[in-house]
């Protein structure tokens, strides 16, 4: 593959077929999000795709750029090692809401307050589907599940309200049902410079009955045209009104990475010839 | 050539006094041209409590900490009440007069008084600097000129203005005067060997430095007791470098954020201890599976879970070997002295990134906390050893990332670098790394992985002990491993002394995969073998059994404190 | 008395087909008095790949799968593809001809032709309904009363409807019906034992009942293949039995959370899979510690990592025994077949909450989704332990949480019952609980936890072992752990007849601590001892030979299937 | 000790002397801690405290209640186990900025949305205070400390920021240089029915030079009298001005804890009277 020639949608598509099951709504994540790659021409040498453990998790093996399939939960920290590494990639995480609400909710702050150049791509179906159908923590109440078999006894979490509060720079709501507004989003994304969050929904349409295509198709909106991408406060008022699921760009800002900062301190800290500018602090 | 060997012992109130005027004493001592051992203990509480700092110098080796002491300094009473017991029959106590109330215990031996407090007061108009009375005053006894001490504690202080240097220069010099006056007799004729090419460092700074060396570029990281240190040295140094240090929000992110780095290209270390250990096994187990290069210091504490962070245990040792669910390939190594601390995490390095394998490192909280001056490390002809990497004109369709090589290591492409995208994957998968579950790809993926570590234990062979040929006609023989090298080999040699048994020793750094050949061959002669461990379970021992179906002796103690000579050689003593 | 058996195997297209259908079938030759072995597999994708399920009907006992089968029901062609080399040369292809083509490979093996499409559409007018017919068919091969299966699957399907359990029912009785004209040669002279007192039962449902029967009343978790059904079963019926089942954030907080609550004093048990028990280590560890009784089962899975989850292997066990950082005490289990599940769910339990230790019971994938019909547990009689509590007039002052006792066993006061109040935690403490790092004061208390399992591993002598003589005059012994039981014990049995040579058979249930008096015992007239396993590094053979220097045979099988015995015969007869 | 007489504060304190630093903000906790308790009248032998690592983990070892001083991290979910557990019991979780927003910030919003009826007292002091002082979730950015030793290089996290967003059925914040407004905190925070979280600023003076309490003096201020704990947006703006550290409870709100669900659970479920019951479905 020669960088002088346009890559097409096609050639970030890898040789595996994705084996979510028909209709499952990650399709409508993944044709779309080939499409931004193919829009902002990413290289897939230049390209790593880090994800976690979860049907969505899956998502790297069809993409045709450097992949790597960590563990439960840890995409974010493994993706932010990659970047932090070599801050010239490309670095796209992925998980689902399980992975990265859950098991993983840990790092999403710390990855937004280091502001970590890279894109966050959280697929949400509101249920664990790879294991078959348990809660989520954004499994709404009194959903049943295979592990609330009577009712589902917890609030869910609110994934934008929490990422807005973490101050992620780049913060954006979509849904599978609408890939057209997936690529723009997926474009301005990865785009951004600095830490990129895309929460989608992405209806799981075999272990989810209770948040379907249908259920998201009433309450989906997209944001106002006159929508303030700076205005944070509106964007966690907005988060708070969990009736309607508006999509678009919730909030953008632009702040110094970490990749900048730690770049500074090498001059900062003085920079040591040899080993034995070392050794003599020892002597 | 006789050896002249002088302990001396501070203890004093918790919190930096007597740390600090160990730390200035060490250094003066070495510079004066002795080797020293230098060792502290302090309370897990940030403050209040007992805090020690023992100084061996020596003009022959100085290898281990010793329980008791030529000299016990001390500040306080609950010093002398702690450690009078450890005064040699033949030693000193210099002690406060104002603050020490000597009774029985002290017996027969001989006491000296040191005023430190009037002292400090008389030449600084403040109590506060009674440990650089101290200071000066042990100076004289080691026989350093007091300028050494002047000098170190002018740099030691600079950062606190000229009035703070001044004073405790004046105290140091108090106290050194003094000491000429009343403790001249305390001296020994040491043949001191000036003016080597040494630095002094403590077991963490040695594998911080030997990290820098060994080329590491990432190092993620997060704060625990005894650990800490080594990462806090790497967020200082390791920028001076070009690399990076970055503090994780936990060892899990860490250790994730490691790997992640590590198929970047980079060359990723990072230390631990216990609890953070555990927390690492799942994503350890991931590197192994994806064949992702790094390196893990764990500093081992007292356990088991919280346990006692300040207090030292080998008995991370299992938990080193077999502590991730499954099965895949780790290598294990245990440096055995400051000097090595150094080595073997270079060598730790190479061997991650030559065989695309995890390694960790095995010190411990005494090894940590422990001081030696060392001769500077020479890295002319060290080989820091390569990834195995594809040529950069391979071809896509073929090329695979976990091709079923002979040794098992297959040539990894770096994202940015090859045009040669591959998944990594925690799944089981092909050669390509296509997940794949079918028995036949699960029993190759597995061997070629194990088959890297069957190709490493045949390298390890020529590297692993420290003597490379045992006594003639010797049937006793003891294993060791770790920080326990220096009082086994003191021991050793007491014993030879005093019965003359011969005694060989084996102490191999790279503990799993087993040098097997090698330790066949050591145990071939002997008839009685003797493996001493800081532990309670006897964790090596166990280990050795289930290869070679030994019964050695074991000696375990798992008191938090590390074996002295003294101690190994009762204990040996008692098999003979 | 001469047993009969039919082994029957399903194959087709991934999903819940296949496996409905199996499981129907299974009830119904199960209350048809046949004792039944139901294994199967599916891809680990959600949709997709082949599932297969495979019925034993034995009228003697029905212990393992077979990799040889007799009847083949093809549904498509991939499942002719995949299976028709595990057809018995005497056994035969049931498919149907619109799907499958039949090639060389059936050889002279018989064939018959179940048109499944054409026959279902004709009953029902839709093709969905084939797995039905296919069901019928197998019925009637079983000779069982097609009502049977009409009755299941009318409470199978009943919630979605009249009309689909008619389609249902119609499509049963078509295939029974087309079966009784063309089968009937399959069938077998069983010598049926009807209306016995029976659960039909996997191994994640026997260990759930176990919990639940051992008075469990807290069971947090987090779901992970092959265990998440555990934890499902549990959600469902804990709160019947007044219960609690809550799902947490992931492993570390459900474990976390477990301790809390059996400090709290409840009965905790969860259940896991490797990759949760890795990140429990340092929990598990705190239990240890703080002496919080808990029980984990872990269901293992294909390894290392992620590894293969919907896999059998029997590789976590030297993680179970070494998982934990620093050195504490822990039992580790290992039922022996389903009903197994069960009675070892209910003494892990019993286990912890005497000896106030964590317990960790490894079933593996392979037991998790066998089936097999079991006499109802009869707890009559059945002693469930209780912990050890203090009177309620004890006198605070005096109290001591962690008194060192005889066994180690201290008396555990309950927050809002006991005016008791005491500090739980993960520091070296004293009896008291307080925070100490003396010597003395860690080896009394690493000497006070351990002893509990000296004093556990006493008792386990007496129960742990499956035959309580072996046969006179015997040279060969195996010993197996966990679900090959099954499979070495049908191996020996052909083994003896097939040569005649006597073989004893030793299958722990409790791994560790060792049963070591009972160990010798066995191994004592042995001149060959053979120690299968399902994994590659052979893990109980190297802890057996570490603690009694002996150098077993080793048979090792990491295919992510679980041995058959025809395999181990071969295997075996190799060795004798 | 009988429950007829009325426990005094020294009634609470333990035998065990704390080992704080001297001036340590952390005394400043303890002390209103105990008055608080006094004050309800809390029964020492049906009262839980739980804690994870860090010199604010000590904290339980110095009352005279039951205590579990666990794994770092982990104090909530412990916490929840013991209260789930037995509800009659009173449950306090306690711990530090690194330890409630590092290791162990993936609980919190689980405890949350349990609405687990406990308090969690979270003693921040924008440090690493136990392992001698490396930065923490809440450093502010450029504070040096011995894992920054030239600056630290990521934005802090916002804690009642955060709380507000996972949706703390109450939220209050203090300062240990105000114990009387503590104390009062403390007595609210125990009474309230549902998960509680107090975030308390606590200067460590031994190993953070940078914000301490002569800084924090200077931006400390009650909330308004006219303050409505029923506004959530609006906490949430006020957490957003970082230039004041305002004090008082930010937001209540009552809705149904976890165990009231549970309880309700034993009922829809069905109740069995025999194991045989459950055997029963599996012939
Ligand atoms: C440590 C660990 N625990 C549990 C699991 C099992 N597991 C795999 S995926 C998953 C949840 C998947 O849910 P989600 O993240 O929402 O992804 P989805 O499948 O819905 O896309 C779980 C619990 C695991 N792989 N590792
Ligand atoms: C798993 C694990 N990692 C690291 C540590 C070391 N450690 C103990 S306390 C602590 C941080 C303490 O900071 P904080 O939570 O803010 O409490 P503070 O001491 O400031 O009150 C760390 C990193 C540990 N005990 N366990
Ligand atoms: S289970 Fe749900 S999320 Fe997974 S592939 Fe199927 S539809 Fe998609
Ligand atoms: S180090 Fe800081 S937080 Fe810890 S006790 Fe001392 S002053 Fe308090
Ligand atoms: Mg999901
Ligand atoms: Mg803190």
């Amino acid at each position: 593959m020669t960088t002088d020639t346009a890559l097409k949608v096609a050639d970030y598509k890898s040789d595996l077929k994705p084996i979510w099951c028909s209709g499952c709504g990650d399709y409508g994540v993944i044709t779309p999000f080939y499409q931004a790659l193919a829009e902002i021409q990413a290289q897939p040498k230049d390209t790593v795709i880090v994800s976690g453990i979860g049907c969505s998790g899956r998502f790297p093996y069809f993409c045709n750029t450097y992949g790597f399939h960590g563990v439960h939960g840890r995409a974010l920290p493994t993706a932010a090692g990659v970047k932090i590494a070599n801050p010239d990639l490309a670095v796209v995480a992925v998980g689902g809401d399980g992975d990265g609400l859950g098991i993983g909710g840990g790092h999403v702050a710390h990855v937004c307050r280091k502001n970590i150049d890279m894109t966050y791509i959280l697929i949400d179906n509101s249920i664990y589907g790879l294991t078959k159908g348990q809660s989520s923590p954004t499994s709404p109440l009194d959903m049943t599940s295979k592990t609330a078999p009577y009712a589902y006894l917890e609030d869910p979490v609110n994934p934008l309200l929490m990422m807005l509060a973490y101050d992620a720079s780049f913060v954006a709501r979509g849904y599978s049902g609408k890939p057209k507004v997936l690529k723009e989003l997926f474009t301005r994304a990865l785009k951004h410079e600095g830490f990129s969050v895309l929460h989608i929904y992405s209806p799981c349409v075999s272990m989810n009955k209770q948040v379907t295509f249908k259920t998201m198709n009433e309450i989906v909106q997209p944001l106002p045209d006159d929508w303030d991408t700076s205005d944070r406060l509106k964007g966690m008022e907005m988060a708070m009104d969990t009736g309607t699921f508006y999509t678009g760009v919730v909030y953008e800002d632009h702040r110094p990475t970490i990749h900048r900062r730690l770049d500074d301190l090498e001059e900062r800290s003085g920079r040591y010839d040899e080993l034995g500018d070392l050794f003599r602090q020892y002597k | 050539m006789a050896t002249h060997d002088l302990v001396v012992r501070i203890g004093g109130e918790g919190g930096e006094g007597v740390i600090s005027c160990g730390e200035i004493l060490s250094r003066a001592v070495a510079r004066g041209g002795l080797n020293i051992h230098a060792f502290r203990t302090f309370p897990a509480e940030i403050r209040g409590g007992l805090a020690m700092f023992q100084l061996r110098g020596s003009d022959g080796p100085a290898r281990s900490l010793s329980q008791s002491v030529d000299v016990l300094c001390a500040i306080n009473h609950n010093a002398y009440d702690a450690y009078v017991g450890n005064i040699k029959s033949d030693g000193v106590l210099l002690y406060d007069p104002a603050f020490v109330k000597i009774d029985d215990r002290l017996g027969g031996r001989r006491r000296i008084e040191l005023p430190l407090d009037a002292i400090s007061n008389e030449a600084t108009g403040a109590s506060r600097a009674k440990n650089m009375v101290a200071m000066g005053a042990l100076l004289a006894v080691f026989d350093v000129p007091v300028e050494y001490g002047k000098t170190l504690a002018g740099e030691h202080f600079g950062t606190k203005g000229e009035d703070v240097v001044r004073m405790n220069q004046g105290a140091i010099e108090a106290g050194h005067t003094y000491a000429l006056q009343h403790m001249a007799e305390i001296r020994k004729p040491f043949n001191r060997i000036p003016d080597r090419d040494q630095i002094l460092v403590n077991g963490n700074e040695a594998c911080a430095m030997g990290a820098i060396a060994a080329g590491v570029d990432f190092v993620p990281g997060y704060p625990i007791t005894p650990a800490t240190p080594i990462f806090e040295f790497l967020c200082r140094e390791l920028p001076r470098f070009g690399g990076k240090a970055v503090q994780f929000e936990d060892e899990i992110a860490s250790l994730a954020a490691g790997i992640g780095a590590s198929f970047a290209g980079k060359r990723v270390l990072t230390a631990t201890s216990g609890p953070g250990l555990s927390l690492m096994s799942e994503t350890l187990n991931l590197a192994a599976m994806t064949e992702c290069p790094i390196t893990i210091i764990n500093v081992m504490r007292g356990g088991p879970s919280t346990g006692m962070p300040t207090k030292t245990e080998q008995s991370d040792l299992k938990f080193a070997i077999y502590g991730t669910s499954g099965e895949s390939p780790r290598c294990i190594m245990a440096p055995l002295d400051i000097y090595d601390c150094f080595w073997q995490t270079v060598r730790a390095v190479r061997i991650a990134e030559k065989y695309q394998i995890p390694v960790i490192v095995l010190t411990d909280q005494a090894l940590a906390y422990t001081s030696q001056n060392i001769d500077t490390p020479d890295l002319t002809d060290v080989e820091l050893g390569e990834r195995l990497a594809p040529p950069l004109d391979t071809d896509p369709e073929t090329f695979e990332r976990y091709a079923d090589t002979e040794n098992g290591i297959s040539p990894m492409p770096i994202p940015g670098v090859h045009e040669l995208m591959y998944m990594s994957t925690g799944l089981e998968h092909t050669p390509k790394g296509a997940p794949n579950y079918t028995p036949a790809n699960h029993e190759l993926m597995t061997a070629k992985r194990f088959r890297k570590l069957t190709a490493l234990g045949r390298r390890v062979v020529q590297q692993s002990h420290v003597e490379e040929e045992e006594p003639e006609g010797v049937e006793v023989g003891i294993i060791g491993w770790g920080s326990t090298y220096g009082a086994i080999t003191e021991a050793i040699e007491q014993i030879e002394a005093d019965t003359g048994v011969r005694v060989a020793h084996l102490h191999p750094r790279i503990l799993s995969p087993l040098p097997e050949w090698r330790i066949r061959q050591f145990l071939g002669p002997l008839k009685k073998l003797i493996v001493p461990e800081e532990n309670y379970t006897g964790q090596y021992a166990h280990f050795l059994k289930g290869k070679f179906g030994i019964k050695p002796i074991e000696i375990h103690k798992a008191h938090g404190v590390p074996f002295t000579a003294e101690e190994l050689v009762g204990a040996i003593k008692e098999e003979l």
